[in-house]
């Protein structure tokens, strides 16, 4: 092994043979963003031997405060996020090899890249494609690691098929209306400890340390000073439609994805969720008026414009995003904003 | 007497970080009926419990004694 | 307030006001390491107004592992790392000042650059500069942030003057034969962890908002899943001679550094601790030949090299640092093996 | 019954994350003492200590009931 990570085989459950075993390995990471640009740069100095990094999104003035890896002439240039990690990731440490794939992440999308992939990254920023992301583990039997953030508050859990519950047995469904880094703000030391606990447990299922990886769901809140890692043993139900006995994924069928559709002639998107939700309005409103949106509103329907973006969002969760025809930045937006 | 925590923005609408109960062989269903009506808070419907550090659902029964936290989960990233 | 702080001034604690707070304050950050090169980039992103950055050291091999910022040219440009920190962090963001400082830290060296300074931020690698920062804090009534790390272990703790304990309350005597991470080797997730924890509380102290910051002593181990923050309240000794009612600040005074001399004609540095020291010999000599150095050794003394540096270490703490005239690069390397 | 938690190597030095100890009324200074003795960890010397989670020196009483965690403090950066 060479002197790059000598600081990293010296630590004893790693060693020479850990670092070998981190050098052959291949990580999906889905997401470039916060969580994802960090985590790319993490595993490639940790010295990872192939790094895959989907995102659909490329790099805007209001990232540099927290997404690692990024300058300003990113900025400048628009490069797409997954592009732009690889580049840098590519300055730190020529020995890994990065995949940087601009997409969007789907059931459709995601599954024909894990051939071969020891382990998956979650560094999305909604639900709909973490559970995605989980049938796909159970599925292809592959460990995941759950991250998320918002404001001075993050969550991270790791999932190993078989072994512990999934995020299915512990959400049962997608939450509704969480806050969101559009609507409550981010600082970085948030997303920082996030991928922290990510990477540690990255690196105990690289080595195969197994007995080390965290048992508990961990939360943390950086500004009110509080922590919890909940024991989640019992929380596997024999009857989840993702983990359980008789697993039907039901997260890879179409009908269980947000649905897009370009609306002929009138540069205006559509996004669908998979099933209606029931939006509070009201509450919505205030805290995209609170985010700088200017917001209006009647009791079916809120519009909110911000930097030259419009969408109008209905109680039942569809969208009009007006303005583009890029169904993938429309669904970026959606997402964003409504988790 | 049982002793509930408010995690993360929960907190601040709370007003406090942690406020005891009375009684004994509630579910947690009806725990958080009873301080959504008492304390106000609109939303506890998709808010993760722990009693006692260990996840539970709205079916867990609290006892005496124990410690019911209230953790909203996050999607940013 | 500009778009690129736009999701920090969301978060409510901050706000617009908070922004302006950050941009007209100054920090100084003492080490361009794992924990300062990840400070540094953290304090640029937010948007700090200056940051004075002070490091002894250049940016090797063995660096790229763990420390954020640097890359594999700045290696073969052998840069020191302040002025590769500066660099890097110019490219991030413009907007902010920072002043790089190729020099070692010592009461002396560092005295002079603490008008204007809000907050100092320790990112070094011994005991004895935390000293020292310790009573500079004091003296001059600024809030200082520990932040330490080893293997997959972390610890940091905000020391506020006039209102918590101090570093010299809760040590008393600087801890002998710790491990290192030239002895213990480290993780970059442990780095993260404290660089997160010193940046939520460095927000908190930018912007002023002291009932948040945190009133603990922290400590984590990522890889074996602990963590505790002790509570320090009753910590806080009246006679402390570094915060107590008659203070002198003894880490301030010459006799209580380390010592370098030049050996003439030689090509040695000798350097000697404040104090006699009592070594334990056999297995400070254990560690290091675990850690890659050829170890040889008699009741007397340990001769350890590795990469073509030899250095003869006494029992007393005394060492002799043979092939180099460079009193701070020997200091360096000293302090690396011994805390 | 007093519980005594080993952080980061000592756990590995301990063989175990936590014992209990039987007694009352010990310094700090003597569940040290007996410690190094019975698991034969050479160092508590420079270790830090808390109690029921507060940080405490070697004079620190330790009663029934009370948790002791020996926190070994590091230098690196």
């Amino acid at each position: 092994m060479n002197e790059r990570y000598s600081r990293q085989t010296l630590f004893h459950p790693i060693g020479d043979r850990g670092q070998e075993k981190i050098r052959s390995k291949h990580v999906l990471l889905i997401g470039a963003g916060a969580l994802g640009s960090a985590n790319a740069e993490f595993l490639t100095r940790a010295g990872i031997g192939k790094l895959t990094v989907v995102d659909r999104d490329y790099v805007e003035e209001s990232n540099l405060q927290r997404q690692q890896l990024y300058t300003e002439k990113d900025v400048r240039d628009k490069l797409p996020k997954a592009e732009a990690a690889k580049m840098h990731c590519n300055d730190i440490n020529r020995e890994v090899e990065i995949e940087a794939l601009i997409m969007d992440g789907t059931a459709q999308s995601l599954e024909p890249l894990l051939e071969g992939v020891s382990l998956i990254i979650d560094a999305t920023d909604n639900f709909e494609t973490r559970m995605v992301i989980n049938d796909l583990s159970q599925k292809h039997r592959i460990p995941w690691i759950y991250g998320a953030c918002v404001g001075s508050v993050g969550m991270t859990f790791t999932i190993i098929p078989g072994v512990t519950p999934c995020l299915n047995c512990l959400l049962r469904s997608i939450p509704i209306q969480g806050m969101t880094c559009d609507t409550g703000g981010i600082i970085s030391p948030a997303v920082q400890v996030v991928v922290a606990h990510q990477a540690a447990e990255a690196l105990k299922i690289l080595v195969e340390d197994f007995d080390a990886v965290r048992q508990g769901f961990t939360t943390f809140d950086l500004w009110r000073n509080q922590y919890q890692s909940m024991k989640v043993g019992k929380a596997k139900k024999p009857d989840c439609l993702s983990c359980g006995d008789a697993p039907t994924y039901p997260f890879l069928t179409p009908e269980n994805a947000t649905k897009t559709t370009v609306l002929c002639g009138r540069d205006t998107v559509q996004v669908r969720p998979p099933k209606p939700r029931r939006l509070q309005l009201d509450k919505l409103g205030n805290d995209l008026n609170g985010s700088g949106y200017v917001v209006k509103s009647n009791p079916f329907l809120l519009s909110v414009e911000k930097e030259g973006e419009r969408m109008v969002i209905f109680q039942d969760g569809r969208a009009l995003i007006h303005g583009t025809k890029d169904m993938s930045h429309a669904k970026a937006m959606y997402q964003r904003i409504l988790g | 007497m049982v002793k509930v925590l408010f995690f993360a923005h929960l907190k601040d609408e709370a007003g406090q970080e942690e406020i005891s109960i009375e009684g004994n062989g509630f579910t947690v269903a009806q725990v958080k009926d009873k301080i959504a009506a008492d304390l106000g808070i609109a939303t506890l419907d998709s808010v993760m419990t722990a009693v006692n550090e260990e996840f539970a659902n709205d079916e867990t029964i609290v006892s005496e004694g124990d410690t019911v936290a209230f953790i909203p989960p996050v999607s940013g990233g």
